[in-house]
């Protein structure tokens, strides 16, 4: 059977031992008076013996299934004529590939050589013999623990407490991911970051003002050393979330006070949607928009008042990159200004202010807090970008702060050195995850300090 | 003292036997007659003429056809079971109600015989003149001093820093918080204690000289010292301004007002001198209230 | 795995990417999976080993160096077939609004070197001070020089080095008596200080700036310039204008082979390699009126072209010694 | 009393000054909306205006002799015949009749004008039913790219014509004749990638998308609520949960292209996953839309009132009862809301991707979760880096597919959270 | 009635006088004793044996050191100002307070002899015994029989559809209920007016039999109809079972219970005899509390 098919069928069998673990303790309960004797509802017999059948089955399969592959082909492998096996570990799965196209018909069998043809034949049945005696002990496995748990079943057992244990660690488990994912992520940087740092400077990555990361793929070839100064690559970035906040923030910003101190509800019931589209846009739509229709806008509007603007200037990346930040200034601003207490806004409207001083003089102040928090968690949005300036950005690292140029950034970066190439020992790959390295690092602290103040100020009105 | 307890024993004296059910046939829907306010509601020369005053949440009609004069310098007390309309009705006063979007107000509210919901009357002048102070206090987050300094620097009251010096320290005085706060003017208000927030507010209210003071329920939050000293400073200020209270404390209504209105269920039952309301109210429903048979 | 994996150059891409599809479309086997990874960079992972989990074929806009002939020995992956497959030139493109360059190879080193002979004193090795063409000569535009070429992993870029820079440069006082690693050394080396900017991969994308940006000049294969040729116009290299026939008579200075290399372990196992290969050599493809030359490959002669598919069919060995 | 008067005539003076403030400060805000509602329609107009032609296809209608001679074939059943033969001839032919005026020597220009792939066209329908050899058939073919960018696009300065002028002749007399027509364009809603403009469709990504996607609903959903609910009902005040909080509120924040390096270096590079395939996809969405999902799903479980968990508790029901009994099915409305945004975003993402190879060029329509793949965003990217504008203009119309699905997702979440919410 | 509003009337009558600061020079901290609680605390045979109960909420001590005996089948009602600690104590007694997280409960409390607060007692059972009705009628968003039927099902009550009827039924009549319910047992809870709700939380938690039901403030969201019903079922229901009311009018627990104890700031100030607490307290803080001179 198929592990998919045999997933399935302990799947069954679980709903099986259900079945019958409600059944016996009802059986168990009716000469004591009723299920009120019972120390839990039937449905925990039921449960827990669903859990004993199931969760042991379950193990037994995952790993049967993770391992299966190796060791048929360790059998296989072993069973060719001593002059075939082979001598490395990718000759080994290159044979074992050409058995297995063999065996599944993708190669016709008359290409290849007797003794292959056997081992496709073999290898076919051993597959065939994995998956009996994988069925066989599974389902084993299901029925004995399942059986297990129901002859143990008694009117004194706890059932209930051991089946909510048991979803409880289910649950904390899921919860624990977040740890897992996080640790992954520095995993997955950590290691290549610090043999970057064996084969270029710190002093030399924090403060050099060159990038060009030109390295030499072979002894032979002639190439620049390559220069791995990330300075210009965070001056690219923070002027082009400079831009996007200078469109974001204003607007943004305004949007949500007009929304929720003007609008009437038709309006707001409108208007609000329409603002949260522009967040549910893929970034890769911006970026093609960007790319496409603004930076030749910008670069032919400013060529016509003879000003030199960059094809793909950092206005036109910064300027589209904010539009798709405003729904989020937007949507946090609005969340921090309702957290304003009423009483505060009756407070001044009471005292003959109108709405606007109202706004700017108690409730803009008050909220201020909340907003520099929100702005933060967009600009640490806005560094982390990705799509809209690998499309409309350049690649060039200058270093410079004129809008109409254009500059590169850390994402930027980040892809071109690793699509495609993928091979992790240049300092040039290397390169692309100690700049993730610092993306993540620069990203995280914004995002702590943003979440501490936006928590904190929650907190200042609960 | 002791008559009182005298009182609650003769039902405390029977806790088995089955309560009264109140008005159980007739509900309170038929024993007041809309309109119809039992006592003294009118005054001569008012400071508000209130006349067939309706109020609508959406469809739901909170205060139904409610008219009452207030007299200049008077503390009138609005008492009445949760929910019967006494904060609505309040806010009416200085069209704090304009702020809720499906708030509808009707009739004829006149304040000094200039009609209050007249479409082109100035809501910002009206509640300049008609200040209000709320059931928690609401200083805002800035220091003392600018909490007191708000109204009169955005009506523009004080031309020197010395005028509104004078301002901050008369109204401060007149809240009785001058000599805890003298010190820490620049202090964050949001520092103080209840009771000091409540008199803030206040002074704030104050502070833009206005001719009326509405108080909504100013003492729920305090503790009693606190609730002391702002009732004391009600009667100090009850001889230059008109205040209205909202209270849900039947004794606070007697401590500090003049005269008493009952509310039910959005209807103004009875208003009478509070003497009077509290002996001797005229009518069935203010009595059972009154007596506590609920609330 | 069944499906053919290939990786290498941006350049014979658009190339490889035609007949795999043609390849998927006309036989029962699946279409290949194509990556562009540049010719250094296909030709690294070509050599990491043999086993599924490499490519089967890698693409190169120019031919294996011995050095990783030696790579791909060591890892493993003996027996290779190379196929050279027709001829790009280099071309230097802009917009064809831009001012059109009219270089020699000399003034195009002067421009894109790292150290160039001083404008002062012609035996001394200085760091680039152009920053303009017309810093150069006179007679050549006004405008910044900024170039956007392919980066280190690109064959076309290895190419353009050998080609174009040291062409330019070899003849020169400064560098005449210098000894061979010496010269490679000085003559190959590209300016790092932003007037030669390194783009990806993608050579498209290069076009797509190229064709937004006027005073930009690019660098890339002769097919990309067909493409669009109504939009682009490539500078003249010592007075000659790239045209398919000069580059495939060698006229055009810069003109270099493309090939495809087949990791020879992976034929019969990985189904379709040997196939692949007779698509790509054959007559329909390749042919006087194959479909590669109206996507703009600069087909081999008729004769080469009997080589290549012999040895699509016996897919014989590549030795060291062809490539020294 | 003077003095209340005195004020109340200060007030009065100074309104007219402050309510132009009030005004200019509103004027602001509609400004500030309209700017970002102008935005969105610009950008929708911009994509519609430079798609919507990808939705049309040329096609040339002509009848074809089906003439075993001229293909060099005499048995259509015949495998070895069948990749011998010619099938570019009779098409050619059939062409030629169709325009009188090409002779001999312009058979090349008359050939560029069908699809490369138009031969295919025969041979498939030849393999199908072999019994047409000999026959004359009316064929519906579809044209070069070059002819339909020159039916469409004809006089758009955007778009350059690579037809001669003798071909745009021929071509408009075809149009003329109705030979050559525009339909419903099924072949990019039919067919994977490819490096001809004409035949590419999106189908190879949108079932990329949806394989991807089911992965990542499969795993993220049901994580999601169990994490959201340990969390918020089980999860003891301790360090340990603590930082898994803090962990979860900084993975929503952390940068997409981050969980591409973690999904290269840890499922790739670690694992041994192979490249571009639909599963590693899924995973690496999944570990970027988790923390959106359990940080919605908690707020849909905040949302439920104490009283309810107090009163099953005061009954007696556990704690894990009065979750599943009574909080999970209240709180379920606002969790499928927020994991259909949450699969929205994941939908739409791109750059994850591109570090895990899902940025082949990829023809097959993949099968399973094992097969290489692209996915819709991607393959805007792929085509939106293409010099043939004929590309751009598919580009275009691949972000309107996706923007369609994106704004089905979205609006069955508001529809879903109008529809199921419980006001307390 | 007359002589109340007399008593009244004298603070009424002088409304401009300065109220007595309460106990402004003698904190309520310092004449109340620890753990000394005047009148009749114990009982012979009690119900509930709670002695030295201390409830804390991180550092905040809000319940100080009180002992107090339950007597069975009594109707006991807390009383005190807001804030005092009357629901944290009741929720001590069905261990509510364990889903709290801050809140750590000390001292010995039993119920029939057995510990309430041991590590390995069941919960579920405890509560299963020791039912509660909270302030806001809370019933499940299900229909009227799921939610009178949810405590029996998960606690296997019922062995057959027609046993779970019969419970729903019983309940339904014993709350009062039936009558007004049998025809629309499928209808949503929700639906229901407040009065009704509540005696739908009465019926559910009826349903499951507690020796002990918790009532914390049960009529304080009621209309006075409403109250004056749940208040007639409280005096039926006190035949079967023992009954702890949370209230804060001191009306209602005249009417309804047989002893009151008073809370004061965490501390039991006082436990008698109902009759006793309202006519003759004999703490000077009950006195001022009953008397209305706080809270
Ligand atoms: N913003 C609002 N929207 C809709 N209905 C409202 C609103 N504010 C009050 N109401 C309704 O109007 C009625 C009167 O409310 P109001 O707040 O005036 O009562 P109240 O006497 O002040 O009660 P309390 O003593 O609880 O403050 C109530 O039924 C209330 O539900
Ligand atoms: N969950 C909690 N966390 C922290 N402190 C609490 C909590 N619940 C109550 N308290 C505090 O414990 C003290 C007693 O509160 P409790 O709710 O028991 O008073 P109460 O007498 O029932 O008042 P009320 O009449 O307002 O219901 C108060 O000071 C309150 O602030
Ligand atoms: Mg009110
Ligand atoms: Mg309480
Ligand atoms: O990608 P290349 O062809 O330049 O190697």
């Amino acid at each position: 059977m198929q592990a998919a098919n045999l997933f399935l069928v302990t799947i069954v069998l679980a709903l099986v031992a259900y079945v019958l673990g409600y059944a016996r303790s009802r059986s168990l309960a009716t000469p004591l008076g009723g299920i009120r004797h019972l120390k839990s509802l039937p449905f925990y017999y039921g449960a827990r013996a669903a859990l004993w059948c199931g969760i042991p089955a379950l193990i037994v399969l995952g790993l049967w299934a993770a391992f299966q592959g190796k060791v048929i082909q360790l059998l296989v492998v072993g069973s060719l004529p001593a002059e075939m096996i082979p001598d490395s570990e990718g000759a080994a799965s290159l044979l074992l590939s050409k058995i297995s196209n063999v065996a599944s018909g993708a190669l016709p069998p008359g290409f290849a050589e007797p003794p292959i043809v056997e081992a496709a034949e073999r290898l076919t049945a051993l597959r065939a013999q994995s998956r009996w005696y994988m069925t066989a002990l599974v389902v084993a496995v299901a029925v004995l623990a399942g059986f297990l748990g129901w002859i143990r079943i008694q009117p004194r057992l706890n059932a209930r407490a051991q089946v909510e244990k048991t979803l409880k660690w289910i649950f904390f488990a899921c919860a624990a991911l977040a740890i897992l994912t996080t640790l992954g992520i520095i995993f997955s940087v950590a290691f290549e970051t610090i043999r970057f740092f064996g084969k270029i400077s710190f002093v030399e990555f924090f403060f050099g003002t060159q990038w060009s990361p030109q390295t030499a793929l072979r002894a032979d070839q002639v190439a620049a050393e390559g220069a791995f100064g990330m300075v210009p690559l965070f001056t690219g970035t923070l002027l082009i979330s400079a831009i996007a906040m200078l469109v974001a923030v204003p607007v943004g910003l305004l949007s949500a006070i007009y929304l929720s101190e003007y609008a009437s509800r038709r309006v707001r019931g409108i208007v609000k949607p329409l603002l949260e589209l522009l967040a549910g846009i893929p970034t890769v739509v911006y970026g093609f928009f960007a790319a496409l229709t603004v930076a030749p806008f910008i670069s032919n509007f400013a060529a016509s008042l003879g000003i030199d603007a960059s094809s793909q200037s950092a206005l036109a990346a910064g300027g589209v990159m904010g539009i798709m930040i405003i729904p989020f200034v937007s949507s946090l601003s609005d969340d921090v200004i309702n957290a304003v207490p009423q009483t505060l806004r009756d407070g001044s409207l009471a005292l003959g202010a109108t709405q606007s001083e109202t706004m700017k003089k108690v409730i803009f102040p008050a909220a201020l807090p909340g907003i520099m928090g929100g702005i933060l968690l967009a600009v640490s949005r806005a560094i982390g970008e990705t799509m809209i300036v690998v499309m409309a950005a350049g690649l060039a690292a200058n270093l410079t702060a004129n809008p109409l140029e254009s500059v590169t950034t850390v994402t930027v970066q980040i892809v071109t050195l690793l699509t495609g190439d993928q091979e992790f020992d240049s300092a040039k790959t290397l390169a692309a995850f100690a700049l993730g390295a610092m993306l993540f690092l620069a990203t995280l602290a914004l995002n702590v300090l943003a979440l501490h103040i936006v928590r904190k100020y929650r907190e200042q009105y609960e | 003292m002791n008559t009182m307890n005298t009182t609650v024993t003769k039902e405390a004296a029977m806790p088995d036997e089955t309560p009264v059910p109140v008005q159980e046939e007739r509900p309170a829907e038929t024993i007041i007659q809309e309109g119809a306010t039992v006592g003294t509601p009118f005054a001569d020369d008012p400071k508000f003429k209130l006349r067939n005053v309706e109020v609508f949440y959406g469809q739901d009609r909170a205060i139904k056809n409610i008219s009452l004069d207030i007299a200049r310098n008077e503390v009138i007390a609005f008492i009445g079971p949760s929910g019967c309309g006494k904060s609505t009705f309040l806010r009416c006063l200085n069209r704090m109600n304009d702020s809720i979007d499906i708030c509808r107000v009707k009739g004829d509210l006149h304040l000094d015989d200039e009609n209050i919901y007249d479409p082109k009357r100035d809501v910002v002048e009206l509640r300049a003149r008609v200040g209000m102070v709320f059931q928690k206090p609401n200083p805002f987050p800035k220091s003392i001093y600018d909490n007191v300094a708000y109204g009169p620097r955005i009506h523009g009251l004080a031309n020197r820093k010395s005028d509104l010096d004078d301002i901050v320290e008369n109204s401060l005085r007149k809240a009785g918080l001058w000599e805890e706060a003298k010190d820490r003017l620049d202090a964050t208000a949001t520092g103080m204690s209840g009771g000091q927030q409540q008199r803030l507010c206040i002074a704030r209210a104050i502070a833009v000289s206005p001719e009326v003071i509405l108080m909504d329920e100013p003492c729920s939050a305090l503790d009693p010292i606190a609730t002391a000293k702002v009732e004391e400073l009600i009667a100090e200020m009850s001889e230059s301004y008109t205040i209205v209270i909202v209270t849900h404390s039947m004794q606070q209504a007697a401590r500090v007002s003049h005269r008493t209105a009952y509310f039910h269920l959005g209807h103004l039952v009875e208003v009478n001198e509070t003497n009077k309301v509290f002996t001797a109210p005229e009518h069935e429903l203010t009595e059972s209230y009154i007596t506590g048979r609920f609330g | 795995r069944d499906t053919i994996s290939i990786v290498g150059s941006s350049t014979v891409y658009p190339f490889a990417t035609v007949v795999a599809e043609r390849f998927g479309s006309n036989t029962d086997f699946p279409t290949p999976k194509l990556e562009s990874t540049g010719s250094g960079g296909g030709l690294k992972l070509f050599c990491q080993g043999i086993g599924t989990q490499h490519p089967d074929i890698t693409n190169a806009s120019r031919r294996m160096k011995p050095s990783e002939f030696d790579l791909c020995q060591s890892n493993g992956v003996e027996d290779i077939t190379e196929f050279r497959i027709g001829s790009d030139g280099i071309v230097i493109a802009s917009s064809r609004d831009a001012d059109n360059l009219e270089l020699t190879l000399e003034q195009l080193f002067l421009a894109l070197g790292k150290e160039v002979p001083s404008p002062d004193d012609e035996s001394k090795l200085v760091p680039n001070p152009y920053e303009k063409w017309s810093d150069i000569d006179a007679s050549l535009p006004n405008v910044a020089i900024r170039v956007m070429g392919p980066p280190p992993t690109s064959g076309t870029r290895d190419s353009f080095n050998e080609l174009a820079l040291q062409g330019g440069c070899e003849d020169l006082p400064a560098v005449a008596d210098m000894d061979e690693d010496q010269m490679e050394s000085v003559c190959q080396s590209i300016r790092e200080d932003g007037a030669f900017i390194e783009a990806g991969e993608n050579d498209n994308l290069i076009v797509q700036k190229l064709i937004d940006d006027d005073s930009m000049y690019g660098v890339f294969g002769y097919s990309f310039l067909e493409e669009n040729s109504d939009r682009l116009q490539a500078a003249t290299l010592n007075g000659k204008v790239p045209t398919a026939e000069a580059i495939a008579a060698d006229d055009y200075p810069v003109a270099r082979s493309l090939f495809f290399y087949v990791k020879k372990a992976h034929v019969g196992v990985v189904p379709g390699i040997k196939e692949y290969a007779a698509e790509f050599t054959g007559v329909g493809a390749m042919g006087p009126n194959g479909y590669l030359k109206t996507v703009g490959l600069i087909v081999p002669p008729r004769d080469a072209l009997m080589d290549l598919q012999d040895k699509a069919e016996n897919l014989p060995n590549l030795s060291k010694d062809e490539l020294m | 009393m003077s003095d209340q008067s005195k004020q109340a005539e200060i007030v009065r003076q100074s309104l007219k000054r402050r309510y132009r403030k009030e005004r200019r400060f509103r004027a602001y805000g509609i400004i500030a909306i309209a700017i970002a509602l102008s935005a969105l329609v610009v950008l929708f107009a911009d994509i519609i205006g430079k798609g919507h032609s990808a939705f049309i296809k040329t096609t040339i209608t002509m009848d074809v002799d089906i003439d075993g001679e001229m293909m060099y074939l005499d048995d259509a059943s015949d495998e070895r015949q069948m990749k011998m033969a010619d099938f570019v001839e009779p098409l050619i032919q059939a062409l030629m009749r169709e325009i009188p005026g090409a002779g001999e020597s312009d058979r090349d220009a008359v050939r560029d004008l069908l699809n490369p792939y138009a031969s295919n066209q025969l041979r498939d329908a030849l393999k199908e039913y072999p019994d047409l050899l000999g026959t004359t058939q009316t064929m519906e073919l579809l044209s070069h790219t070059n002819v339909d960018v020159y039916v469409k696009h004809a006089g758009d300065d955007n778009y350059s014509i690579k037809l001669n002028q003798q071909q745009r002749e021929w071509v408009d007399q075809l149009v003329e004749k109705g030979v050559v027509d525009t339909s419903f364009n099924d072949v990019f809603f039919s067919r994977g990638d490819s490096r001809d403009p004409s035949r590419a469709g999106i189908l190879g990504a949108i079932v990329g998308s949806l394989l991807t996607m089911a992965v990542t609903l499969v795993l993220s959903f049901p994580i999601g609520v169990a994490a959201a609910i340990y969390l918020e009902e089980f999860a003891p005040q301790n360090k340990l949960t603590d930082f898994i909080e803090v962990n979860i509120n900084n993975l929503a924040a952390v940068p997409s292209i981050i969980f591409g390096l973690l999904g290269l270096a840890v499922f790739i590079n670690l694992f041994g996953m192979p490249r571009s395939v639909p599963v590693v996809g899924g995973l690496v969405l999944t570990l970027m839309t988790l923390p959106t999902i359990i940080i919605s799903s908690r707020a849909a479980i905040k949302s439920v009132p104490p009283s309810i968990r107090e009163a099953a508790e005061g009954i007696g029901a556990s704690k894990m009862q009065v979750v599943l009994h009574h909080v999970l099915p209240l709180a379920l409305p606002g969790m499928l809301t927020g994991s259909i945004i949450g699969m929205a975003q994941a939908l739409g993402e791109t750059a994850p991707l591109l570090l895990i190879g899902m940025v082949a060029f990829i023809v097959d329509v993949p099968g399973g979760f094992l097969d290489s793949a692209t996915v819709l965003p991607v393959q805007v990217f792929l085509w939106a880096g293409s010099p043939e504008l004929a590309f751009i203009e598919r580009a275009s119309a691949a972000i309107m597919v996706l923007l369609a699905f994106l704004i089905s997702m979205n609006a069955l979440a508001i529809w879903m959270r109008k529809r199921l919410e419980r006001r307390w």
